[in-house]
């Protein structure tokens, strides 16, 4: 008899099989202790940016790794993610405005708004399947999107900046490395808690509904309150992603939550692997790196972005984590069918 | 053993110029094993598929054990005790074995919101899990992919899911199309196994899983169930006969 | 609310309306048919509108400018149908999704890369540039005219072909039962490709009927593509009557949304629409897959 | 030979459903497949067209292999299909659902004439629904209005997949008499059905599908004097194995 736990991550839901927990955690320590080397590199290189650079780089693996719960673990592909990580930067930042600057209230209230603006237009949009999900979430994106273009009280097209400081527990909030830290922290966080999730009762659910909606509903389980749930759930993140963007940069435009940066969500997701919690992360860094390394080599980057985007589909559909996994295991580059 | 528990009356279903279902009645008694037959196009999958709740009639009632259940929707259904198997076998590939039937089981045991603790460590899942994946002789089977089974197995396995539901009544929807005849006999022993403390209604063209099994056997035809008898009585029924080859009247 | 300006607004949204059909046709066929989702078909739009920009600098002649730049899109679209998109009629919609977003990042760049980053004007010539008097009060832009009627006249060809003609029938038959109009002997991929070929050359048309409303820019075809994807939900996937009168709906509401609420808001409103319509019918007003 | 199958396998994902089919027709002939439902006779049609393709063996047709061909290529050879459940293009009219598949008949089989005026004579009660979308016809009518669509195509063989399943006796007779009249026309015919009297009627020989295979071939009345061969494979009963 084959040891199936390793020979299935031919699926989204496939490879979520019975591994020890430590084992499973084992990635995403090693992800985040390299991560957490970073401020020490920068200092020793003497190249501080690279603290603000990573910075937003943990931001979007949160962002990414909560999309991952709607994309790889549920089956669905939302095109408004990006709207729902913007909302929660610009709940910070509309708020900063007006003299709140305590993180503890901030941050809460990004993740409350985002969970809810999720749960709002999660209702709708999971009324439809497949295509029209896709399309529908894309043209929720856009409301957004449209939306704060508009609002000239708050920058409109050109952005909010926050001036005030913010604080953290009635403390002024430190430097740059000490906002790298809160952000990897969160990031680790999500991390477990999204491993955990998934293998959980609630996850069992998710993944099932993914796979077969029919079997699901034919055992006495509606899929539709679970898909909200989780659509409410990585909402929020999103939302908690975006504050801590903001909380980090200072700075919130609308480009931040247009339908491009929902793409590049989900190419970060499908490049760091959809068949692992921690594989978007990977992709996160991978993308964020790539795209700095290739708008320094040319200001054309985005056509060869663009194409290594199609030829990643072509080529490498389960991701990063998949080959890492597969090379692990001497198992070679499984093509998926 | 007469008492019924589930009441089909005046059922019907239209598709367009269509009329697959047409004033269908028929009485389910407890514990029985009922066979459906009847030529392809006579109705019987969307007849179950209107007993399961995927398909809603246009009219009729259906009461299942005391309660109206005509307009419920499947997951209601389920709850209430209806377990099915799929024509075309339905399972989550990407799972195991085990984890296909504790999905049912948790199902079973309430709302699923629990968001920490490991699924597959909790042996209030996977012990009664466990205990149907034996019943149907899959207990070697547990850790292995659902993708990667037999098709044999995955029928077998759609079963221990019905089972593990709890139900009072199991569909079975041609449980044993495309199977070899040694699969089929050991399905035959499965369902043999299980007669009697279920109440079974099964759509089936092998006719000799139909004969060795059914207390009952009703017939369809253009959507309207012509007989209703023991399987000898049916076999013996000149009105059946002629449904199936087609004597000229 | 005059008359004349509500017959302005009507005017400028069934002109919007007609641009979105134009768009929306080739989107919802080559979904119905091939369960294709081709978000890059906003970069065809922009194509075309930047081949009439450069023609028509050139040359100066409008019509030329049109006749340049719908086959150039129509062969654009039939290239990368046949490079790329055919690779990817079999695989997920996440798929087919990722790759043409990656198509459009790609198709900006090299649009930037041949005629620069700032937008090009193109101008009209005097035939179109002007205004007539529609009624006493009511002075309506000839060239707005045009793109109306253009539209309509498309739209009237396009009924006329999918309704009555042999191929028209191929199409609908393949977009409800490929194996069944497969087994009745139609080539069905060959008449998708035609529909795609068509349905590009329409999104070109569309194009060049905007640059001289619109700047004619890189990413130009972004806001027009989730319009017409928005119209194409709400018609119905794979549904040309209802990408039609969906069109009009959301030219119509869009454009007295803007004038009627705040700009912004009224830019929100057709997505109200869509929610609430698609709440009260989950597959749009006319689905085809029964 | 006009077709010709030789040890063909084919199946769905995991499933194999023919294990090892030959049959074989000749120009002008017709024959029956019968057997019981899940067997392997609507599988065994759709391997022929292409729609099912074969994993193993070959098919021959009109001198060409075909098993490796496309599903509209091979259409267009000469074979027109009424499939199971009719498959109605419910968004086209009786009118479209016959003008989309109408051409004239491949060059070999240029003796056939079907046109669009010729099935409506036949089939009358289709003209009084002309401008009915298919979908709203009955059932009897959905049945004629797809032999029409494959007679369209002017084959030069017919393939009928259970054309009488599901209708009311009356409807029934009336779509037998449309075969006879075909089979005297000399269309070449490879017919479905559950219904053995009748259908022994219209062809010339018998195939008894079992489990994916060939179990039994004859000609003739061959099946109706043979009560054994009838209860072991087809009628409701208990098989004598």
């Amino acid at each position: 008899m084959l040891d199936n736990s390793q020979q299935t991550t031919l699926r989204p839901s496939a490879s979520w099989s019975g591994q020890q927990s430590l084992r499973r955690l084992a990635p995403v320590i090693i992800l985040v202790g390299l991560l957490a080397l970073v401020p020490v590199l920068a200092e020793g290189l003497e190249q501080p940016f690279l603290i603000r650079v990573f910075t937003r780089v943990v931001v979007f693996a949160i962002a990414a790794v909560s999309l991952n719960i709607v994309l790889g673990v549920a089956g669905l592909v939302s095109l408004m993610h990006a709207a729902l990580f913007g909302l929660g930067g610009y709940t910070v930042a509309i708020l900063a405005e007006h003299g709140t600057t305590e993180l503890l209230v901030l941050v809460p209230a990004a993740v409350l708004g985002s969970g809810l603006a999720a749960a709002v237009f999660g209702l709708i949009a999971l009324r439809t399947t497949g295509a029209y999900f896709i399309m529908i979430t894309l043209a929720f994106n856009q409301m957004f999107f449209y939306f704060f273009v508009a609002l000239e009280r708050y920058g409109g097209e050109e952005g909010l900046q926050v001036f005030a400081p913010l604080d953290l527990a009635g403390m002024a909030l430190g430097g740059r490395t000490t906002i790298f830290y809160l952000c990897l922290a969160v990031l680790l966080a999500v991390l477990v808690a999204g491993t955990r999730l998934v293998d959980s009762r609630f996850g069992m659910v998710i993944r099932a509904a993914a796979g077969n909606d029919r079997r699901v509903s034919s055992v006495g389980i509606a899929p539709l309150s679970y898909r909200l749930a989780v659509f409410v759930i990585a909402g929020a993140v999103a939302g908690l992603a975006g504050a801590l963007l903001v909380v980090s940069q200072t700075f919130i435009s609308p480009a931040e939550m247009s339908w491009v940066r929902s793409g590049d969500l989900i190419v970060m997701v499908v490049l760091g692997g959809m068949a692992t919690v921690w594989g978007p992360a990977l992709g996160a860094v991978v993308f964020l790196l790539l795209e700095l390394l290739l708008s320094a080599l040319t200001i054309h980057w985005q056509l060869p972005f663009g194409i290594i985007i199609i030829l990643l589909v072509l080529f490498l559909r389960d991701g990063l984590a998949n080959l890492i996994g597969a090379l692990r295991s001497g198992d070679g580059g499984r093509g998926h069918d | 053993m007469t008492e019924s528990i589930l009441q089909v009356v005046g059922l019907g279903k239209r598709f367009g110029g269509l009329q697959v279902t047409r004033d269908l009645s028929l009485d389910i008694r407890r514990h029985e094993t009922h066979a459906l037959i009847g030529p392809n196009g006579a109705g019987k999958t969307t007849f179950i598929n209107q007993l399961h709740g995927g398909i809603l009639p246009d009219a009729g009632t259906i009461r299942f054990d005391g309660v109206e259940i005509t307009r419920e929707p499947v997951h209601r259904r389920a709850l209430l005790g209806v377990a099915r198997s799929f024509q075309i076998t339905s399972i989550v590939a990407g799972f195991t074995a085990l984890q296909n039937v504790a999905l049912a089981v948790q199902a079973r045991q309430g709302h699923s919101f629990r968001f920490w603790k490991r699924a597959d460590d909790d042996r209030r899942l996977q012990e009664p899990a466990m205990e149907c994946l034996r019943l149907v002789n899959l207990g070697g089977r547990a850790q292995t992919m659902a993708a990667h089974l037999s098709h044999g197995d995955r029928r077998q396995l759609e079963i221990a899911i019905a089972l593990a539901m709890e139900p009072k009544l199991l569909l079975l929807d041609e449980p044993m199309a495309g199977m070899g005849r040694d699969e089929s006999q050991r399905l035959v022993q499965l369902l043999k196994s299980l007669k009697g403390r279920y109440t079974i209604v099964m759509v089936e063209h092998d006719m000799d899983a139909v004969f060795s099994l059914a207390d009952r056997v009703s017939v369809l035809v253009r959507g309207s169930v012509i007989a209703t008898g023991t399987p000898a009585e049916i076999s013996a029924d000149p009105a059946v006969q002629a449904a199936y080859l087609g004597h000229q009247h | 609310m005059t008359l004349n300006l509500i017959i302005e607004q009507v005017l400028n949204g069934c002109q919007l309306g007609v641009m979105l059909f134009m768009m929306s046709a080739g989107l919802t066929l080559v979904f119905g048919i091939m369960n294709l989702i081709n978000l890059a078909h906003g970069s065809l739009y922009m194509i075309g509108a930047y081949v009439a920009a450069s023609v028509l600098a050139a040359t100066g002649s409008f019509l030329l400018a049109v006749l340049v730049a719908v086959p150039a899109a129509a062969a654009v679209g039939y290239a990368v149908d046949r490079i790329l998109l055919r690779h990817f009629y079999r695989r997920s919609h996440l798929d087919q999704t990722l790759a043409t977003f990656g198509l459009i990042l790609a198709a900006n760049e090299l649009v930037r890369m041949i005629w620069g980053a700032t937008p090009l004007a193109m101008p009209l010539p005097s035939l179109l540039a002007g205004s007539v008097s529609l009624l006493p009060d009511l002075q309506y832009p000839v060239f707005r005219l045009v793109v109306l009627a253009v539209g309509l006249v498309m739209a009237g060809v396009l009924y006329v072909l999918v309704t009555h003609t042999r191929g028209g029938m191929w199409v609908r038959a393949g977009a409800s039962d490929r194996t069944m109009a497969a087994a009745l002997g139609i080539d069905v991929s060959r008449v998708f490709s035609v529909v795609f070929v068509a349905g590009a050359a329409l999104a070109g048309l569309a194009g060049v009927m905007a640059g001289p409303i619109l700047a004619v820019q890189v990413g130009m075809g972004e806001p027009i593509l989730i319009l017409a994807l928005v119209v194409v939900v709400v018609g119905g996937l794979g549904s040309i009557r209802g990408a039609f009168v969906a069109a009009l709906l959301i030219g119509l509401g869009d454009t007295f949304g803007r004038v009627l609420l705040h700009p912004a808001l009224g830019s929100m409103a057709i997505y109200v629409i869509m929610a609430a319509l698609l709440a009260l019918r989950p597959g749009g007003l006319f689905p085809s897959h029964a | 030979m006009l077709l010709e199958l030789s040890n063909v396998q084919a199946g769905y994902g995991a499933v194999r459903i023919l294990h090892g089919l030959s049959l074989r027709l000749a120009k002008g002939e017709a024959v029956a497949l019968v057997g019981r439902n899940g067997m392997g006779k609507t599988t065994t049609i759709n391997t022929i067209m292409g729609i099912c393709p074969p994993r193993g063996g070959t098919i021959a047709f009109d001198g060409a292999r075909i098993d490796a061909m496309p599903v509209h290529r091979i259409a267009r050879r000469g074979i027109g299909l009424v499939p199971e459940g009719r498959r109605i293009f419910p968004n086209l009219t009786v009118r479209e659902n016959l003008l989309m598949a109408a051409r004239p008949a491949p060059g070999r089989n240029a003796g056939s004439n079907w046109s669009y005026d010729r099935v409506l004579e036949v089939f009358p009660r289709l003209r009084e629904r002309l401008g009915n979308p298919g979908n709203l016809l009955s059932g009897g009518e959905q049945q004629m209005l797809a032999i029409g669509r494959a007679l369209v195509t002017n084959p030069s063989l017919l393939i009928l997949d259970e054309a009488t399943e599901g209708l009311a006796p009356l409807i029934r007779e009336e779509i037998w008499a449309n075969l006879a009249m075909l089979r005297s026309d000399g269309m070449s015919m490879i017919v479905v059905d559950k219904e053995i009297e009748a259908v022994c009627k219209v062809v010339d020989r018998q195939y008894i599908i079992e489990k994916g295979a060939v179990a039994w071939e004859g000609r003739g009345t061959a099946l109706l004097e043979d009560e054994a061969l009838r209860n072991r494979y087809l009628s409701v009963g208990e098989a004598a194995a």
